[in-house]
């Protein structure tokens, strides 16, 4: 992992010709299956000490079959990169996974706001316009991009942005560094066995960081045949070339919400939006991750087929979804 | 007779905040609240406002109720104009499409500037965190207006904020210009649960405006960390209409669970 | 017209808050109608001097009813900026209308290339991928875009880009300024009377353009309800309050084809690639331009509804497009 | 004993050209003949290939008759995986993905430079203009190896181009990277109507790799505006082979409209 520093900040940085060749050497462009349990998925492309990115967020879409598997398996050092964090950064740090978080918005809850206080775990403030931009930066291949934001903010020294002149106007602006997670986790409605890829509705950054992480995993509410995708391009969010492995993950967002698949479990999100303290933490991490094998476990043993039934029924707004 | 309303600070804060709302104007909405503002105003006084959110849906009409604690989902984006990402949803805003973008806030300083990263202590070592920017910092330096709702403890108004997190006027007039920031946009107004602040054209300071019908103004600003300009003629603001307390109540938030806060009344 | 100047190189920049100013002051949010007829919209959005951008070619999906209605109308002193100016170019030239392109790929057949040498038309050379940016800057409301091409060629001389150094690796960045046309015109699918449009298959920088021009000019195969938008909003191209002017053109894009409606006509396609003088220009001017009142009469006396029955079944590639 | 085949100098420049591909790669392919290329390759050799067009296809499989002229059309666009816009497409290529560009060229040079802009004069008053980079500087700036694919004839082999449309080898070893161009790119070999050249690792120099079956190669390079260094092997190219002709022919260019050119004979 490449870290560098600017006065007090450190941040995630890869020479742009570091990260080209990576993808010359070590990303197929061949079309092989890549569907594989979240185990291996998680256990062949998530490292202890990897840079993480992820979206939407834990409410709409966010891939959390994934991340509880990352906790299952007790990844150490994670510095994480999300717009919406809203439980994830308190589950990642409480569960020990996550040092240090690029946001975005930090997230509902004391536990998390009490860890950052604690020192437990280190946030850097990009802002939301300022993480999209970095993946931006490193999907389109060059070292930064500008924008005209985060100037006269105090994220300016709580992130590695930098003020520049414009080389046409001499206008001050701000420039953001590219960024290239180790992974990234991207939760769709369809998938193919190869890795191409369907979300429905809108997106936060998906494409931009497909194409600007080492590795992609996929998880999916449904896997449907390839042919789908040449029939329809337009609809196709990620090609499987970017795609690095396939998980089929019904439900795969619970307890947030899969547009037009199935509504959020309001009950089961007030648990997460409880957690104060370590003990509840560790509770809340024991009875829905680590005591339960995998997310089949957990749909089985902890969701239900009744529930599941209802949050299918409650999800009524399917217009545009598709 | 006057008729007596009772409503939460809560409540009064969004119906004010509904009543600001300009028709056939853009504005980018941000989490929260201002959500809340949006569709009241929406359902009542602006039906074409169009309503941009950073996660990329572009004016959408929500269906109630509101889903507490969602901006992504789909209540949020249904029937939208158009459905997009986050870096094209803050280009309509840098290229100057946004006419107002609303925000709330922990903290707000005499020149509008916003905090909502932590309180006291140090960016390393706060006291207290939160969660910070969102896409905030962009609402506040993209938009040509910009509007605070903000809950009215003489606290969160203080000299200066602990953390600068969505530019105001920084440090006075012509300074958002001087850091780049695109010329002629800054804060509008600050809606708070008591009052409304306007910023002086000249000056740029937040200036107090009008003040719930009943509330006298220096009452309203006597516990605020600093002594904000009054406006020659403070102008008093109607409690929430039986209108607005009815959607809000039975439609947008009927398990009240966004729209706590401390009872108060005024005459109708 | 805002036109500065590097070394030899004149260049089409406004300053971003000049730009922000007039959408601020000028552009409607509201959804007004805006349906009306392409001499009404050209004679009131198009003046002599302007600079239009226009997505895609006269092959495929190109604005040509727009084109010629410009022509008709006697725009002098245009500046044109696109990728593909496979024909459009050399008519815009020959009809004494343009005076300045900003290419992009210069067109077919000897005539453009001709009157470059002749010295009646000023080709900058930005190339594909640097007025794609140019105009991605400009939607993005950034006086600039950095890019990893253009460094080391011809082209660093015979545009204004410019080159710096990254503010993160040292690394010389090539960047390029943000245009603001105009007027964009766009050919589209389906749009309604406000100006919701529609493209279906692939655009070379719709959005962008629109976003990033003062004035945009959609016109269209089919006027649709306002209401298929909102039922389907992931396949909305342009939304209406970036548009000023919606031109109903079926056969618009002719003699080019219209992905999924018409091929395009390869017998007149060949007449506009063997023009190679004046008089062959002029003639085809006023056999196709100046003697016909307006598209309608263009498609009734000089395209007819045989011909045009004929291009609309060879259409026979719809898989996708819609 | 030996069969003679005949066939036009086109003919046998794409079908070698289609040989170069590699199976289950990318490719940026330019407009052209590289297209012809790209599609008797995927119909014949390399069926896995991704090809990728500046307009915003990602993996058509092209239908035929190919449309002189086109690109963008849905001949061209017909089942592809994915379909964006052109600030998508470079960003494939500029990030990393494209293993292989390819395109045409009116002039090279030694270093592999191609000007495809103007012949003659200067850029201001050109003695004859041509079309320009289009998206050739990207491709050739971004792709790993970069193919050019160019008509033998030697006053299209210059010591120095007119114009430098796409970058080659720039001046020599380690100029490209000086520029600023991504690291480890450059042109890989020139396909022409008679030969096939390489470029040499250390001194990055146009190098005669391959002639036709039956040419001298003394004959092939005593026409081109410099001498280029020969390969200790100069290996030998077998014609168009019957099925490649019959494709070309029948299925790609029925109308014999693209693929014209000087009859040529060599032995089968």
């Amino acid at each position: 992992m490449n870290i560098r520093r600017e006065g007090d900040i450190e941040y995630r940085f890869e020479h742009p010709d570091d990260f080209r060749r990576f993808v010359q050497e070590q990303k197929s462009r061949k079309a092989e299956p890549k569907l594989c349990p979240a185990k291996e998925a998680v256990s062949t492309f998530v490292a202890d000490g990897d840079y993480i990115v992820y979206d939407f967020s834990s409410l709409t879409r966010g891939p959390q079959s994934l991340i509880r598997e990352v906790i299952r398996q007790r990844r150490k050092d994670l510095w994480i990169g999300a717009e919406f964090t809203l439980h994830e950064s308190a589950l990642l740090t409480g569960a020990g996974c996550a040092t240090r978080i690029d946001v975005g918005f930090l997230g509902y809850g004391g536990y998390i706001g009490q860890a950052v206080c604690e020192g437990r775990v280190r946030v850097y403030e990009w802002t939301n316009g300022g993480l999209a931009l970095r993946l931006l930066a490193g999907a389109r291949g060059v070292p930064f991009l500008p924008t005209r934001d985060l100037l006269g903010s105090d994220h300016m020294s709580a992130s590695a942005a930098k003020v520049i002149g414009d080389p046409y106007t001499g206008l001050p602006v701000a420039v953001v560094p590219a960024l290239h997670p180790d992974v990234a986790f991207l939760h769709v409605h369809q998938a193919d066995v190869y890795g191409d890829a369907r979300i429905f509705g809108t997106n936060l950054f998906a494409l931009e960081a497909a194409m600007a992480s080492h590795r992609v995993i996929i998880s999916a509410e449904e896997i449907v045949d390839p042919e789908e995708f040449r029939k329809d391009p337009m609809r196709t969010t990620i090609p499987y070339f970017l795609v690095d492995a396939v998980v089929h993950a019904p439900f795969g967002a619970y307890p947030g919400a899969m547009p037009a698949r199935y509504e959020l479990d309001l009950p089961h999100v007030d648990i997460l939006n409880g957690i104060r303290n370590e003990e509840q933490m560790q509770t809340y991490l024991h009875e829905n991750v680590y005591s339960v094998a995998d997310h089949e476990e957990f749909l089985d043993k902890r969701v239900g087929a009744r529930k599941m039934s209802e949050l299918r029924r409650k999800a009524s707004i399917v217009e545009g979804y598709r | 007779m006057a008729r007596t309303v009772e409503f939460t600070d809560t409540e009064f804060m969004i119906a004010q905040g509904a009543r600001l709302l300009e028709d056939g104007k853009t504005f980018f909405v941000g989490w929260g609240i201002p959500q809340i503002v949006a569709i009241l105003g929406q359902r009542l006084y602006v039906p074409d406002v169009i309503q941009l959110f950073e996660f990329g849906a572009v004016g959408p009409q929500s269906v109630l109720p509101f889903v507490r604690g969602t901006m992504g989902g789909p209540q949020n984006t249904y029937r939208s104009i158009q459905w997009l990402n986050m870096n094209w949803a803050f280009a309509y805003s840098a290229s100057g499409y946004m006419d107002y973008g609303m925000l709330g806030a922990l903290q707000v300083d005499p020149y509008g500037n916003i905090n909502s990263t932590f309180l006291g202590g140090t960016y390393r070592n706060p006291g207290r965190r939160f969660a910070g920017s969102g896409g905030g910092n962009q609402v506040a330096s993209h938009c040509w207006k910009t509007i605070i709702v903000i809950r009215h403890e003489g606290r969160r108004f203080v000299p200066k904020v602990d953390f600068l997190t969505s530019p105001g006027y920084l440090t006075g007039p012509g300074a958002r210009e001087k850091a780049g920031l695109p010329a002629g946009t800054g804060p509008y107004r600050v809606v708070t649960s008591k009052a409304l602040f306007g910023f002086d054209g000249e000056t740029k300071l937040l200036t107090l405006l009008a003040v719930l019908r009943g509330l006298d103004p220096e009452d309203v600003v006597k516990d605020m960390g600093f002594r904000p300009p009054m406006s020659k003629d403070i102008e008093e603001i109607p409690p929430p209409t039986p209108e607005e307390l009815r959607l809000l109540r039975e439609e947008i938030d009927p398990s009240r669970f966004l729209i706590r806060g401390e009872w108060m009344s005024a005459s109708a």
